[in-house]
């Protein structure tokens, strides 16, 4: 920029006495995980470091993120770490950053081209690779005609999960698309219709369901019940929901993928802290950056794949709270899984 | 000016020329309408034009359109559309408009989603409480806009917004609340049985038929205005005709599955029905509905009749919220849930089109109910018949926005008469 | 000529923000009279009216009708008092029709259904008294109407209900031959029932050959308020445009705002 | 009426009782204003007052909201919503709506950052690229509003719909382009030198004088309506004390970081202004503008005075889209690239919102360039003062919408007064 | 009277939807005549004058100016050919000022700027000259005015310019007494100036008075097309109310649709 020193400070923080830790989650929409699970993990460990932390939402508007990202420099935190609604806005965000001397980690989400100092995650094509052997599995290599129900078309972790289940499902030659779809802002209410009219359209022949987590998995089950075919149909998901849970103990949903946020926040914390105390944080590899053409170190963590089996595992591990699912009609099937 | 020069003109005690003549037969009705329309008055012709022509369109593009199936598909999916529509008629009615009665009615649908779960109350009452909900919003919205005079669009988007932190309050952040209840869960899932559809059929078109020779009897005795007995009569015979016909498709199993029969009229069909000629009663038969049409027509004209402006304007946001309480417990009955996003996103701006596609003005003081109905079907059919096409998502995009353009073209084209007639 | 005025102001201010239109203004309606207000164009005979009306509040001033002290703040009040108007700017609802203007705010009802049938036969009976010829038809909408025949329908629609006093502010000014001649027929008529009959106009011939009084307005000022039968149709002139006419009138001609 | 027995009344040749009198002195304009404040024409002061209203409230909420640094992101963050808003003022004097004017400027700003990316155009080049496709759209907009009569808000949703699916097929699903260049960043987040920042402030200081003076004087020399030089001088003594106090504040080092100066004027500032005062010149000035206000007012008097309305109105949506190209320009430039979902959401309710809280009305004929400036600065305070409280997002949602309400209340409020006196 | 009218219309016919206003009227206007086209309420007065006007488009009829056919689609258009109209029903912009107002569409410039200056001045003139003694300021609304002072705007606005024909629908309908002194003077000088001047009026004695010829119109037909001086007050009335006087007027009286 005009006038600026492009040699930023980046670096010499050294070791500093610690600052203070900002996070920007990025929305409230495409999943309950945000606010209900990692807000409380990352304030949980945050406060047991005794470091001072700032934690917001930026609504799924990226200009929004940019002003809370400004803000939160203005108001002097030392780490910064994002959950980026897309690469491009990510990477200006950690520029700007970068450019004041504020340390930057990539959570959840890899921004390409950005500077981050590190890349805390799941692996999202990891998470679609989980969907399709989990629908595939349900399927037992029956031949089946499956629909897709991809997340909106302006995010590109739907991209993302969609190519992952494909490279599991395309593979086999049982299985056979018979339509697919993006539903506009991860929208459950349109994503109703847009199922029943593929439904309509291929004459209710269809054996199995990729959605893209587990509101369109809900939405896809409502259409099915009406149909009289709910828990005939495998119906994949993703999150963890309590939702997802529920349909997946009644048998209408056949798996979902839990991401424990728990683990993630924990991991992030971890690394942040490490950043605040101008020390470096443990990393179990890297991860390829093409955009920047460059390594991003990284601790990489597993999404692991839920089925009627091991719902309780979500539970135990405080992803989903026992009162919340075993409400009503599934008191007795939380009893069946041994939820309590 | 009149001096006594002037010759004492004579009384014309009843020169009405044309209002004394009645249209004689069908003949001559026939060239009174046509006369109409060429006059501009083309009543909800054009609107109705538009949907056939989306209807033939997509009957070309796909052979699973005009199925009984896809038909009863479009009738459950344009259930909550019409009826946030229908609410909103009356708002813009008074040229004002309703940003948040999108949100409001996904709030409603979630107080009553989670009276079920959370307090086990009974669907009735929780129907109640949603609609209670929506209706003290209503009111709020209300009072801001006719009491402190600030613009309906600026409370309402605040309202958009504030609503959906509610939301997300209530059911938690990208959560959801299952709709647990059979009744509510039937209303778009559910069909009436085949025997209650004929009967819903025939006192369908008994009533309408009563009723409309009880006011043509009342016309002719009295000398008033009316239309000769002939139209009436085939005006009864159409919607016989129409009633019978949707009856006997959706009355025929159209599962495609042997082991699970679906058949017999779904439930939110006569639910729309009945909201329907309930407030096309309200707005063209009582007081309230002439007082509404007059206070969006001119303010102050209906100020210095006496009228209350403020109680209709607060009035018909509360009509508007407790529709689309309603509207929101349609959607939640079809989703089988409610999530923190339902109402939000582009419901709110589909909604106002349809109405505006049927035929509702903006600017207040023309349109009604069916206008809303209509027009909702157009966009239920567009998101119906494409979703019957399966195409990439952008084309998708691109198709609606066309289509939109189109049967709103129709529309407008075949309106334009009115105005080369010099009025409106 | 009766005790005590039916409608009677006293000391009428009203000023639109930095614009002083009404000063001091005092104005008696009696029973049973029909008083001319005249004034020039501007000397806010229709601002008077509508302060009578409930439409505008005035700044300062009292108002009595039949005597007691009231505060009309909005039409409501006026018409419960038995207070109709003819406005100037008529205000008809351009989307409804003759009969639902007509009957605007006091619609028959049977239950709580509007009827229709006999709105509609007493809107034609009302017109037809009016020398209304032309209508087509009484379901027609009020946009369509020529500019007289909206006014008739102004009219007309006051004069449907019982009231006590009548305020028509330029009520003939659209009016053909004919149609003048009925308007003015049934202003003398009202004020021979009773009623107290306010009429505004600019010709001087119609205002001498009907009212009892005549008030004029000069400037926002009351400059005389006379019998009719004592002053010329050149006094009227000379009252309304100069503010006096010989010792009539304003004297201290006071500061013009 | 006249017989010959009226005496000729004589000619009043000038009788403009106050026109003729201008106010002598400073006393009496304050007097004046006062008065005019009681008749209820406030001008901007209401939005002005809700503004300063919200400063105080996220003052005292927090003490890094009065800071340099978050001065500047302010301005930063408010550039592209006061712009949009800019842009918008035009279609709303005339009563319509764009819906669309959100996504035609994200789609306006792909192409600007294709053209960059994938052909390496020349910055400029590429803006004017922008622009011009922005014009482009909203040229086809008018046409379909003006010549087929198809409302407003139905053709601009079906181009919200439809431009979103061209964005969606140009930078593919879930993709994003990155602004490449260096200029087209600069405008948000580099900042003019501090020689540039004085020069500017004091070129706009004494050209401001320039012209009011000038205009005093021709208004005095040929007898015309004119504001005492008192109250002249006033003015320009506050516009150039305003001028130099913000880049006084803005030429300081606001960097947390000593490494790392930021100062001077952000050059969003300046492109901001340099619209405004070119937009309040076209409609204060322009016999376009002039037009412009009076379709706004009244569609069918302008027909009559010979103005071609179509023309106007065709013209309205090619600057509102070409604005909405520039404010989708600026926001690229923030967020340092374009996604697929760029100008969707409530983009446009918010740019619709400003430019009605800064007062333009929805039904046409009142409005003006600043309001929309003054109310985007409103919006942009709001998200600015709530994202450095840092609250559960629920409350974030709810705080914005009682914000909005008060901000808009406080303009209602102190706007009744009109009605009170009897106008509009 | 000069060989050819400057403006005639020949077998004009106009409808709306079923209603048919005009029948078959021809209707001429000559140079330096001031011509009144006289009718009853809704007789198609405002119809005949807006058909003129290029507002409404006629369903069937021939125009000229001036001997040469033309076709008037639009406002525009009709004042390109040197006409100008007052409406009866004003259409002012309620948002803009007088002098805004009056020179709406017509704007003085320098170069691309706003003339105001000028424009302001002239627009004081002009109203001075109308007697208009209490508008407050020409920077005044004219949401604001009284029902006389819009008139005389709207009169104001139509004269400013150099036009051939002047039609004014009841121009004086709302105007006090010396203000329609002065707009019949200007009439009558317009005239006198070669101008052809079309003046609708329920005025008789004011017709009478500065009118040359008169056209009467009765329920949309031509009744009868007389010079002034040949028929009296009440024949003129004759006209109006019944369609025919004596020799006059509409002999089968045909049917009225
Ligand atoms: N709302 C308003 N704001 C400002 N001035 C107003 C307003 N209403 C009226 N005036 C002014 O008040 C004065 C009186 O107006 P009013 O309408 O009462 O006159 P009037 O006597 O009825 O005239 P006319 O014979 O033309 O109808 C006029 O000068 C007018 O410009
Ligand atoms: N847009 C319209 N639609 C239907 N009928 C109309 C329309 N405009 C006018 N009319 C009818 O045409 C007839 C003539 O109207 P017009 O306004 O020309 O009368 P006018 O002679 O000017 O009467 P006035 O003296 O009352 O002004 C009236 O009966 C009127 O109701
Ligand atoms: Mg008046
Ligand atoms: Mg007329």
């Amino acid at each position: 920029g005009c006038g600026s020193d492009s040699d930023g400070g980046s670096g010499d923080s050294g070791k500093k006495a610690e600052g203070k830790i900002g996070v920007i989650l990025p929305d409230t929409k495409s999943s309950v995980r945000w606010e209900s699970a990692d807000r409380p993990a990352l304030e949980a460990a945050f406060k047991a470091a005794g470091v001072d932390y700032d934690i917001q939402n930026a609504e799924g508007d990226a200009d929004k993120m940019a002003t809370i990202a400004d803000s939160m420099i203005a108001d002097g935190v030392t780490v910064l770490a994002i959950v980026n609604l897309d690469s491009d806005s990510g990477a200006s965000i950690e520029e700007k950053a970068g450019k004041q001397g504020v340390k930057t980690i990539d959570y959840d989400r890899l921004t390409l081209g950005g500077s981050a100092d590190y890349y805390v995650s799941f692996d999202n094509t990891k998470v679609g690779e989980l969907q399709g052997q989990g629908l595939d599995k349900c399927l037992a290599g029956k031949d089946a005609n499956i629909i897709y129900l991809n997340g909106s078309p302006t995010d590109n972790n739907a991209t993302l999960f969609s190519q992952g289940a494909h490279s599991v499902l395309d593979k086999v030659s049982a299985y056979k698309k018979v339509g697919e779809q993006a539903v506009p802002d991860w929208d459950n209410e349109k994503a109703v219709t847009i199922f029943e009219q593929l439904y309509t359209k291929v004459d209710g022949d269809v054996q199995g369901v990729y959605a893209a987590n587990d509101g369109l998995a809900g939405s896809v089950i409502s259409i099915l019940q009406k149909n009289g075919q709910d828990g005939k149909v495998p119906v994949t998901g993703q999150d963890a929901t309590v939702e997802g849970l529920q349909n997946i103990l009644a048998g209408t949903q056949c798996m979902s993928v839990y991401k424990s946020a728990k683990e993630e926040a924990g991991a992030l914390a971890d690394a942040a802290i490490a950043l605040a105390k101008g020390e470096k944080a443990d990393t179990n590899g890297t991860t390829e950056d093409k955009t920047g053409n460059r390594q991003v170190p990284s601790i990489l963590l597993t999404p692991k794949s839920i089925t009627k089996d091991n719902v309780k595992d979500v539970v135990d591990d405080g992803g989903a709270k026992a009162s919340d699912i075993c409400t009503g009609s599934f008191e007795k099937l939380c009893a069946d899984a041994g939820i309590s | 000016m009149t001096q006594t020069s002037a010759p004492e003109p004579e009384l014309a005690d009843s020169d009405f020329a044309i209002d004394a003549h009645q249209a004689a037969g069908l003949g001559e009705a026939v060239q009174a309408y046509r006369n109409r329309i060429r006059g501009g008055d083309m009543g909800s012709l054009p609107a109705v034009l538009g949907l056939a022509v989306l209807f033939v369109v997509f009957s070309i593009a796909s052979d699973r359109f005009l199925i009984a199936l896809n038909l009863a598909n479009l009738i459950t999916q344009a259930g909550a559309i019409c009826v946030l529509a229908m609410g909103l008629v009356p708002v813009l009615l008074l040229g004002d408009i309703d940003l948040s009665a999108g949100v409001a009615g996904g709030l409603s649908a979630a107080i009553t989603a989670l009276a079920i779960v959370d307090h086990d109350l009974n669907w009735a009452v929780a129907v109640a409480a949603g609609v209670l909900a929506g209706a003290v919003m209503g009111f709020v919205i209300g009072l801001f806009v006719a009491k402190l005079g600030i613009p309906s669009f600026v409370v309402t988007l605040a309202f958009f917004l504030g609503l959906q932190g509610v939301i997300l309050k209530m059911i938690g952040e990208g959560g959801s609340v299952r709709v647990a209840d059979d009744v509510i869960r039937g209303i778009t899932i559910d069909n009436m049985s085949v025997a209650a559809g004929w009967i819903l059929a025939v006192v369908l078109s008994i009533g309408y038929a009563a009723v409309s020779l009880r006011r043509h009897r009342i016309q002719v005795s009295r000398g008033l205005q009316h239309a000769p007995l002939s139209v009436v009569l085939i005006k009864i015979a159409g919607i016989a005709a129409i009633a019978i016909t949707v009856t006997a498709v959706l009355n025929v199993n159209r599962s495609r599955n042997p082991n699970f029969p679906i058949e017999g009229i779904p439930y939110v069909l006569p639910l729309v029905a009945v909201l329907l000629v309930f407030w096309t009663f309200v707005f063209n038969r009582t007081r309230y509905g002439r007082h509404v049409y007059a206070v969006g027509g001119n303010r102050e004209a209906a100020r210095r009749a006496g009228i209350n402006v403020d109680r209709i304007r607060v009035s018909v946001f509360v009509i508007c919220t407790s529709m689309a309480a309603v509207s929101g417990i349609i959607a939640s009955s079809y989703a089988g849930k409610v999530s923190a996003s339902s109402g939000g996103g582009n419901t709110l701006l589909y909604a106002v089109g349809a109405a505006v596609i049927g035929g509702t003005s903006l600017f207040g003081g023309k349109g009604k109910p069916s206008d809303a109905v209509i027009g909702g079907v157009v966009i239920a059919t567009i998101a119906n018949g494409l979703g019957l096409l399966n195409q990439a998502s952008w084309i998708n995009f691109v198709v609606t926005g066309g289509v939109l353009l189109l049967a709103a073209g129709v529309d407008a084209v075949s309106r334009r008469r009115r105005s080369a007639a010099g009025v409106g | 000529m009766s005790e005590t005025p039916l409608l009677e102001l006293r000391g009428i201010n009203k000023s639109f923000g930095a614009v002083h239109v009404l000063h001091d203004v005092d104005f008696a309606v009696w029973p049973g009279q029909v008083t001319a207000l005249v004034g020039d164009n501007g000397a806010g005979k229709s601002t008077l009216v509508k302060v009578v009306a409930g439409i505008y509040g005035a700044d300062s001033g009292e108002s009595f009708f039949e005597g007691r002290p009231v505060h009309v703040s909005n039409p409501k009040d006026a018409s419960d008092l038995g207070i109709e108007v003819v406005y100037q700017d008529l205000a008809l609802c351009d989307n409804l029709d003759i009969v639902q203007n007509m009957f605007l705010g006091r619609e028959k009802r049977n239950g709580f259904i509007l009827d229709e049938a006999s709105m509609e036969a007493r809107a034609r009976e009302t017109l037809a008294s009016l020398s209304v010829r032309t209508v087509k038809s009484v379901r027609q909408s009020v946009a369509s109407l020529s500019g007289g025949q909206r006014q008739t329908v102004a009219i007309a629609k006051s004069v449907l209900w019982n009231s006590k006093v009548v305020l028509l502010d330029e009520p003939t000014a659209a009016l053909g031959v004919a149609q003048t001649r009925q308007v003015l027929d049934l202003v003398r008529r009202l004020a021979d029932q009773g009623l107290g009959v306010v009429l505004i106009s600019h010709n001087m011939n119609d205002v001498l050959e009907v009212a009892d009084r005549i008030t004029a307005l000069y400037l926002g000022r009351v400059a005389a308020d006379v019998a009719a039968k004592d002053v010329t149709h050149s006094q009227v002139v000379e009252l309304i445009t100069a503010g006096r006419s010989g010792d009539l009138g304003i004297t201290s001609s006071g500061a013009i705002a």
